[in-house]
């Protein structure tokens, strides 16, 4: 197997300045098995995978269900702890902190979950909920963390008096307001958030997405924003990285991206949005087959099996992340071509 | 393998409708207790657990009587004035005696299913959440006394430490700790999973502030639906113990030892068989009643939604 | 008698039995209750009437030696066993050395042969057993179904499974024994040698027996009233008391168990009943008629003495000793230094604290010791009561791990009181130790002047009772009930009851 | 389905080694000298003690003491009962016949009767039908067997002599106790088939069902009943393991042999051997019972062999 | 197979000006739910119709009424719900009032429906072929192993590969994906006339539900079959059909061509809605959000039920607008259009 090359030594990107580097990780989980029948199998949730976010931008990941786009952003803010390889937090390794700084270190990394019902504890008020963060670092005396709260709750669009209730007298808008106040809470730098808007009605995920919009602004977030509707990724993001089968497969800034993929999984997805075919007089590319199981990924390229460009050197050598273009990065053999 | 009545909750969870469902009813809802007492299994139930339990430690003022104080002019005396429940074959007040004896049975059972709680819920918490090579072999464990029948592992527990109310207590607190480790490991290892615990790892909370502050209160639904579920159960094993001899020793009253004292006379003298049992049978009822309108409330199939 | 043409000649029985069994082998029982199962299936070698005449059985005549220790038994020479095996000296001899044997772990058996324990055959028919020292309880001993004449075929065969095969010379040939079910025998054809006491010629009436063992009494009283049983035994005062006087349905047969009734050894080696006082104090403040009104509906009679009064040596005069009177109780402890600041009585501090035994199994006892219990606690004494199984109950007594239990002994000699309170016996569950108690036994046992015996047993009692190391409670009386039906039902002497000479009308 | 049926069997055969080496452990948990304990009556006799000490092997290590015991477990050889001066497989080959005998019973009454009244009540749903049928359920539930079975006796074997009260293994002595043994699961299953087949009422694929234009009856059948089965053969199975451990108290009640009734003689004589051997017999069969209903299971849900 | 003729027909059928007698006619249709909070009106007066061969897709958020409306024209109400008011004419018979006994012959024989979550739309116990043949065997008089071949068959339509070996398998087997394409086949079984779709790719990942759409367009195309296409997502509506209804809080608040609702929303929730929807090209401009939430079903406000979020709420509004012509063959239920707009 080729050693991926480190993909953000652009110059351009060298200018910007990495809060996060992820290198070679591998999260891979144990199924099946147990004591009794031998031989442990391993999904390869997240293969090797290298990238980097600059301060201040929105990267987004998309992917179809299951190619591990939260795995790996478990594993970023380490709820998963990965099998190999290293996350820097502004050029920190987080594997190498003691687990009492990595709690404190927590604070700057804050995670805004999908599902906003169960992403809440339902025993908690929302002023508890908000407060958790603040109660569990001790860094502001009690009357100001009830400052914060108060504030909180009016900054991301809901009431004070909605702070003594508890979260399942909201609707799910509003609940994903609770969350996002709640990561906001240890005024953080990174913010991971996976799929934030997918459970919720096209007019809610408007408004959500415009509220994650302006606190970025003002508060100079980094996001690392899933989601697997594309137009919204395109829209959200500054750059954007595809996902199959536990590896990134391609990387590059969204409108490039949108407009020239490189690598023939990024254009069948991109051709497969509902309704685009009109507007962007796309072809449309219908893929056969399914995605393989990720316990048993195919050799070389992980693609290959549903590729209408696959040739023989496909099987053989997995192909590396390389810069197709400047900033651009796709994992294919055959990048060059159309 | 005797998950019985924790198997028993699954399907009815399914039974809700969707218009439950609270994403689209952001409206106030009342606490879930007080919802539950519009139930009205619930209501009766605990209007006659709270009779029965009333009843019971008024035994005092509602008789002047010893319980275990022998006539030998009253015996098998039938209900009259002096007597309203009547005599046993020792001339004892049976209504003294069913009044005693209730808090013995009552007192026991409480004690079985909040030792079968305190245990089978620490243990599962523990296995739950940490799961790794000690939560499987805990768990391992946990199947393993649930391989013995109900009531068999109590009496095996009752042969190595002999016959005794204490020792029945223990007995089936023995049967009840799996139960609940059971319960509690599936239910925490859920809830681990749940985003919210992850939340709370991001802010930075250690284990013990997980376990405690957003773990067991979501378990607790369960534990408290087990717990009611199972005090009916425990009273009747309870006074099953007393009845073939293994529980509560003489004179003291217990429901099924009375009951054993009176079986032999059931064809002459009904009365000191049919009033303990009438009270134990109504408050197992009470207890099922409730238990029936907790578990609609707060079933924790809903809780998670 | 009933009417000989109603007789059923295929008539089965089924008796409601109230105990378990622990075998049917009678030389290793140790329950009152298989003594009559056995009589019915194997005979002995003498037949004791009810009143404890010993009249011929399996031994046409026997003579004691001048010496006092050695009998010599002539045998009848017509007898088969049933499996087969013709009856003899041999046999006889056999089965002797089958009770001493120390592997055979016999219980009431080795007890009742005494120093008895070498036999010969003198010729085919003719047997000597030898005594160590002179054993006049031997003769009468000899009557009871633990010393019943088993085969010796069947005990070579079998081994330790004997008691699952048991193998006589009796009216009735074992068919089947399902533990804690039944017990279940049928009529020996061929049985010809009943004893002539009872009356009866011939092969029984009665063509199978099922004893259902109900130890339930509440079942086994449903079972007799609804008519699934023609005969029960140990039936619960109170019904007794209902039942006995329907004397249009029901026939009702007391059996007096003869030896020392029921009784409670009170255990004089362990802290509070080894002080005198606490014992004696025990025996004011229970009154027996009292106990015997709660936990049997009054029906048996009082016993106060050591030895019931069917047996050689009963003293009426020491029935006064102990009247019932709670203040004389009180008095006594007082006297003792025992004070009662309280609900009971302390001494240095110590609670007056009593534990009761009972047999679970049997459903009189744990009542007995309920009522006692009852009593003691009204004089200030904390008394519990821990009912155990038999063998659970019998480690407690050998091992001296209760105060008193209640429990019933049959004898028909005086000579009991020597298996109760001579050092190292294995009932001595008084644990008491007195060497002119001692004496006294010993000399009992050997003395065959029956005048100079009963003054001896007098004397003996005494101590016993003035030592308060027993408190006598009732006479032991098996209340059997039957269906009218059934007629002939007779015992042998010591209350064994005996089926030989039953009919059953149709 | 292969490696399914010999997980199972891994599973089970992993059960069995489990439940013998706690069973075997429980009788070197009592208190004091388990040779002296087993004894009893014979305890004062010290070249017993010794003998039985060796013969148990107590004077050696745990591990072989337990390869021995297996060993003869495993030739049928339990030991010796000496409160009833019989082997223990002898007594238990005598008793467990009436115990399977009432069990089974017990188990068609429970699992019929339950069944009728659950689906009966569940096609109801709501209706007063239906809140009755769960009232007598729940009633049945909660009234002690022993205290039932008394009043059975009083009813229907003494005032109106219909069937033995102490029967033996006649029908006529099996009723009575059967159900008795069955009524407390009669009533959980009422509530447990109810409430199966209403989970299956309501799942989405019933309304495919009858989106295809088949009739109710025929959705009932093949599509809610079929469905709901699965839970219950999975309470079939544990109620086995309930019945066979409630004869305990219905053959005590009814004096009926079986091992139920040996098993608290055995506890109350702390005759050992013999609840060592019952316990271990017991949940044995249990496990076995669970197996065979595991086995069952692929055939009810194809789904299991997947998981 | 009987399939193939249809298609000329079906190219003839579609859109014709000439405006053919409707396959389906719903009229100002009620359904309700009565819960212990009172009655949920689920749907509220909806009215559309659909000719045969045509195609009409509905949009709107969660609990706007879509799938009560699609279950309430195969009469599968159940308790609490009930429809209580309107007609749903098809093919000029009321299915409202049909006995069941007819209406069963209709369902799953005349009109179809695949719902959304494929995995639960079969049932786990049976093989898929058996689920197929059971639905043939309901409206066809034919033996088991002609509706086993028929199944082969229609797998084989629907894009399945290796159809003999996977009507044996059970869904568990399946891909999402192959369960989904398993129950447009149990849909096609009888040749409907009309097949609806609830949100038949809400649960796939885009390629897969790529590859469904292009099914159904297929479909479409070979099979002469009216479809009536649910959907929160535009975007797939646009793919298959040529026409749209928006609902919201039970009603229809828009109706016309995809292309005229797309480029030209009248309605203001229709605008909202559109507005919501990131499109190429608008990165870095906030998007249109509609304000607030939809209220809960309980709290439906008197009238228009977009009235609290509407950015042009007028007094008139407590009173549910009427669906009109605006002028441009399409149907807004609006008083914005409702010339003068004043009370
Ligand atoms: N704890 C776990 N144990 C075993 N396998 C896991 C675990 N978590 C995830 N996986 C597997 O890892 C793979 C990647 O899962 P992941 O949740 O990261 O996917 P995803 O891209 O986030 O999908 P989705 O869009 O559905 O959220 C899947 O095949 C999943 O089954
Ligand atoms: N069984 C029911 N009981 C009570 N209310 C119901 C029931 N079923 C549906 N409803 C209500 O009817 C309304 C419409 O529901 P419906 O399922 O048609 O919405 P939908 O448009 O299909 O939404 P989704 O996109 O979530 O599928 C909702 O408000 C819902 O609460
Ligand atoms: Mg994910
Ligand atoms: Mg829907």
């Amino acid at each position: 197997m080729t050693t991926t090359a480190e993909p953000m030594t652009s110059p351009a990107a060298r200018e910007a300045d990495p809060i996060l580097e992820v290198r070679n990780l591998k999260t891979h989980f144990p199924v099946g098995g147990g004591l009794l029948s031998g031989r442990t199998q391993w999904v390869k949730a997240v293969d090797d995978v290298s990238f980097s976010i600059f301060r201040g931008e929105t990267f987004g990941l998309v992917g179809e269900s299951g190619c591990g786009k939260s795995t790996l952003a478990r594993s970023i803010v380490r709820l998963e702890t990965p099998t190999a390889g290293e996350v820097r937090f502004e050029g920190e390794d987080l594997a190498s902190l003691s687990r009492r700084r990595l709690r404190r270190r927590r604070k700057d990394l804050q995670v805004i979950f999908q599902d906003p019902m169960s992403s809440l504890d339902p025993r908690m008020t929302v002023r508890e909920l908000i407060a958790e963060g603040l109660d569990i670092q001790r860094d502001l005396p009690r009357p100001e963390r009830r400052e914060r709260v108060e504030w909180l709750v009016e900054r991301v669009g809901l009431r004070r008096e909605h702070l003594d209730r508890h979260p399942h007298e909201f609707s799910g808008g509003q609940r994903q307001r609770i969350g996002i106040a709640r990561a906001l809470a240890l005024r953080p730098k990174f913010i991971l958030a996976d799929e934030p808007v997918s459970a919720l009605d096209v007019s809610v995920q408007a408004q959500v997405l415009n509220l994650l919009s302006e606190l970025q602004a003002e508060f100079g977030l980094t996001y690392l924003f899933i989601a697997h509707d594309l137009s919204v990724v395109e829209y959200f993001s500054d750059r954007v990285g595809v996902m199959y089968l536990g590896k990134l497969v391609e990387v590059a800034k969204a409108e490039e991206l949108y407009a020239d993929p490189r690598m023939p999984y990024t254009k069948a997805l991109l051709s497969a949005i509902p309704g685009e075919g009109g507007v962007r007089g796309r072809e449309r590319i219908v893929l056969k087959g399914e995605v393989p199981s990720p316990i048993d990924p195919p050799s070389g390229c992980p693609f290959r099996t549903r590729c209408w460009m696959a040739q023989g050197i496909c099987a053989e050598v997995t192909p590396p992340l390389a810069e197709v273009r400047p900033d651009h990065w796709a994992a294919c053999h055959f990048s060059d071509r159309t | 393998m005797s998950t019985l009545e924790t198997a028993a909750e699954t399907p009815q969870a399914a039974t809700r409708s969707p218009a439950a469902d609270p994403a689209t009813v952001p409206a106030r809802r009342r606490h879930p207790l007080l919802r539950a007492l519009r139930h009205r299994s619930l209501s009766v139930g605990l209007l006659i657990c709270t009779v029965l339990v009333l009843l019971v430690l008024a035994a005092p003022l509602l008789t002047s009587l010893d319980p275990n104080a022998q006539d030998p002019m009253a015996t098998f005396s039938p209900p009259s004035f002096e007597h309203p429940m009547g005599a046993d074959a020792f001339g004892r007040d049976m209504l003294a005696r069913v009044l005693y004896g209730g808090r013995t049975t009552i007192f026991a059972s409480l004690c079985v299913v909040v030792l079968g709680a305190v245990a089978g819920t620490t243990i599962g918490l523990v296995a739950g959440y940490f799961g790794g090579p000690v939560g499987f072999v805990i768990m391992r464990l946990v199947d393993l006394l649930l391989a013995f029948p109900g009531i068999l592992l109590a009496l095996a527990v009752t042969a190595i430490l002999g016959p005794g109310l204490l020792n029945g207590v223990i007995a089936i607190a023995a049967i009840l700790t799996p139960i609940y480790a059971r319960m509690v490991e599936g239910a925490t290892a859920e809830v681990r999973h749940l985003s919210y615990v992850g939340a709370a790892v991001t802010l930075g909370a250690g284990d013990l502030r997980i376990i405690l502050r957003h773990i067991l209160p979501n378990v607790s639904a369960g534990i408290i639906v087990l717990t009611t579920t199972w005090l009916g159960i425990a009273a009747l094993w309870i006074t099953a113990l007393g009845f073939i001899g293994l529980g509560v020793q003489p004179p003291t009253p217990e429901w099924g030892a009375i009951l054993n004292d009176g079986q032999v006379y059931i064809t002459i003298a009904w009365w000191i068989t049919v009033f303990p049992g009438a009270f134990l049978s109504l408050f197992v009822v009470s207890v099922n009643l409730i238990g029936d309108g907790l578990r609609d409330e707060f079933d924790p199939t809903l809780a998670r939604h | 008698q009933a009417d000989t043409a109603a007789v059923d000649k295929n008539a089965e029985l089924v008796v409601g039995w109230g105990e378990p069994v622990d075998t049917l082998n009678p030389a290793t029982t140790g329950a009152r209750d298989v003594g009559p199962l056995d009589v019915n299936m194997f005979d002995t070698l003498v037949w004791l009437t009810p009143d404890l005449k010993i009249t011929p059985h399996l031994a046409k005549s026997w003579t004691l030696s001048d010496d006092g220790k050695t009998y010599t038994f002539e045998l009848r020479d017509d007898v088969t066993f049933h499996d087969g095996t013709p009856f003899d000296a041999a046999a006889v001899v056999a089965n002797i050395d089958y009770i001493t044997d120390k592997d055979t772990q016999s219980n009431i058996g080795l007890n009742l042969l005494g120093p008895c324990k070498s036999a010969k055959a003198t010729g085919q028919y003719t047997v000597e057993i030898t005594c160590a020292q002179p054993y006049a309880p031997l003769l009468a001993q000899m009557g009871e179904p633990y010393l019943g004449i088993q085969s010796p075929a069947a005990i070579k065969k079998w081994g330790k499974d004997l008691g699952l095969h048991p193998t006589g010379t009796g009216p009735f040939e074992f068919v089947s024994y399902t533990p804690n079910q039944s017990v279940v025998v049928k009529r020996n054809e061929k049985y010809q040698w009943g004893p002539a006491a009872v009356g009866h010629a011939g092969p029984p009436d009665i063509a199978k027996i099922t004893f259902q063992i109900v130890p339930n009494a509440q079942a086994r009283v449903a079972q007799f009233q609804s008519g699934q049983s023609q005969i029960m035994q140990e039936t619960p005062g109170i019904f007794w008391k209902a039942l006995s006087p329907q004397t249009s349905r029901y026939t009702s047969l007391s059996v007096p168990i003869t030896g020392m009734g029921i009784f409670a050894p009170i255990n004089a080696s362990k802290w509070p009943t080894d002080d005198v006082a606490v014992r004696r104090a025990i025996m004011y403040a229970v009154d027996r008629e009292g106990v015997i009104k709660l936990a049997e509906a009054g029906v048996y009679p009082v016993n106060n003495t050591p030895l019931v009064k069917e047996v050689f040596g009963h003293d009426p005069s020491l029935e006064d000793m102990y009247p019932f009177d709670p203040d004389k109780a009180a008095e006594t402890l007082k006297a003792a230094g025992w004070t009662k600041p309280g609900e009971f009585w302390e001494k240095d501090g110590k609670q007056l604290t009593l534990k009761l035994t009972a047999i679970s199994t049997v459903s009189h006892y744990p009542l007995i010791a309920q009522a006692i219990q009852g009593y003691l606690r009204k004089a200030g004494m904390n008394a519990e009561v821990e009912q155990l199984a038999t063998p659970a109950w019998l480690a407690a007594n050998i091992h001296g791990d209760m105060s008193l239990t209640p429990l019933q002994y049959i004898a028909v000699d005086p000579d009991a009181l020597h298996l109760w309170f001579l050092p190292d016996q294995y009932f001595n569950w008084s644990h008491y130790t007195n060497p002119e108690l001692t004496d006294l036994i010993n000399k009992g046992q050997q003395e065959t002047d029956p005048d100079k015996r009963v003054k001896i047993y007098s004397d003996a009692q005494r101590i016993i009772m003035e030592q308060a190391v027993m408190m006598p409670i009732r006479e032991n009386i098996d209340l059997v009930m039957m269906s009218n039906k059934l007629t002939g039902v007779t015992y042998s002497g010591g209350g064994f009851e005996y089926f030989g000479a039953a009919s059953l009308a149709k | 389905m292969r490696a399914y049926l010999l997980q199972r069997l891994i599973a089970i055969v992993a059960l069995a080694f489990g439940v013998s080496v706690l069973v075997f452990l429980m009788i070197r948990l009592i208190p004091g000298d388990p040779a002296i304990a087993l004894l009893g009556t014979n305890a004062g006799d010290a070249e017993l003690v010794d003998r039985l000490h060796h013969q148990l092997g107590l004077d050696q290590p745990l591990v072989t003491q337990y390869l021995r015991w297996m060993g003869g477990v495993l030739r049928g050889d339990f030991g010796y009962s000496y409160g009833n001066q019989q082997s223990v497989s002898s007594l238990i080959a005598a008793n467990f016949p009436a115990t399977l005998q009432l069990t089974l019973a017990g188990l068609v009454l429970s699992v019929g009767i339950g069944f009728l009244l659950g689906a009966f009540a569940a096609v109801r749903r709501n209706r007063a039908a239906d809140t009755v049928t769960m009232g007598i359920a729940l009633t049945a539930m909660s009234i002690p067997s022993f205290w039932l079975g008394l009043l059975l006796i009083l009813l229907f074997a003494v005032t109106l002599p219909w069937f033995d009260v102490v029967g033996g293994t006649s029908w006529k002595g099996l009723v009575l106790p059967a159900v008795t043994l069955a009524l407390g699961t009669i009533g959980f299953n009422a509530r447990f088939v109810r409430s199966s087949i209403i989970a299956a009422q309501v799942q989405r694929h019933v309304v495919t069902a009858r989106a295809k234009g088949i009739t109710r009856a025929q959705v009932f059948l093949r599509h809610v009943l079929r469905n709901a089965l699965l839970p219950i053969l999975t309470i079939v199975g544990i109620q086995f393991g309930q019945l066979l451990s409630g004869t305990v108290i219905v053959e005590t009640v009814f004096s009926r042999p079986g091992i139920g009734r040996l098993l608290v003689q055995a506890i109350l004589a702390k005759d050992y051997l013999t609840v060592q051997a019952v316990v271990l017999i017991v949940a044995i069969l249990y496990a076995l019972i669970n197996f065979i209903v595991d086995l069952l299971y692929p055939i009810f849900d194809p789904r299991i062999t997947g998981r | 197979m009987g399939m193939a003729t249809g298609q000329a027909e079906a190219v003839t059928s579609r859109g014709g000006a000439a405006a053919p007698p409707a396959l389906l006619t719903v009229e100002n249709l009620q359904t309700f739910f009565r819960t212990s909070g009172g009655t949920v009106r689920a749907v509220d007066g909806v009215s559309f119709d659909l000719a045969a061969g045509a195609s009409l897709g509905i949009v709107g958020e969660s609990g706007s009424g879509k799938s009560v409306t699609s279950l309430s024209i195969m009469r599968l109400i159940d308790r609490p719900g009930f429809i209580a008011g309107g007609r749903i004419l098809f093919k000029g018979r009321d299915l409202v009032e049909l006995p069941e006994r007819d209406v069963r012959r209709i369902r799953g024989g005349e009109i179809s429906l695949v719902f959304q979550d494929p995995m639960a739309a079969l049932n786990p116990v049976y093989t898929v072929g058996s689920q197929v043949v059971e639905a043939i065997l309901a409206h066809r008089p034919i033996g088991r192993k002609q509706a086993m071949e028929r199944a082969i068959e229609l797998f084989r339509m629907v894009g399945i590969p290796a159809p003999e070996v996977r009507v044996n398998e059970y869904p568990h087997k399946l891909s999402g994906g192959m369960r989904q394409r398993v129950t447009i086949a149990l849909a096609l079984a009888n040749e409907p006339d009309l097949l609806i779709l609830d949100e038949p790719t809400t649960a796939l990942d885009v390629t897969v539900q790529a590859q469904i759409l292009d099914l159904v367009r297929d479909l479409q195309q070979r099979v002469d079959t009216a479809v009536l296409l649910i959907t929160h997502d535009i975007g797939v509506v646009r793919e298959v059909c040529e026409e749209v209804i928006v609902m919201y809080g039970g009603r229809v608040m828009e109706r016309g061509s995809v292309a005229k609702l797309t480029d030209d929303p009248k309605h203001p929730y229709t605008v909202g809605l559109l507005g919501s929807m990131p499109q190429p090209g608008m990165k870095g401009r906030p998007l249109q959000a509609i304000p607030g939430a939809v209220p809960a079903p309980l709290a439906m406000p008197q009238g228009c039920p977009f009235q609290s979020r509407c950015p042009h709420m007028m007094e008139v509004c407590t009173a549910m607008p009427p669906l009109k012509d605006p002028g441009d063959g399409r149907l807004v239920a609006c008083w914005l259009y409702e010339g003068g707009a004043t009370p």
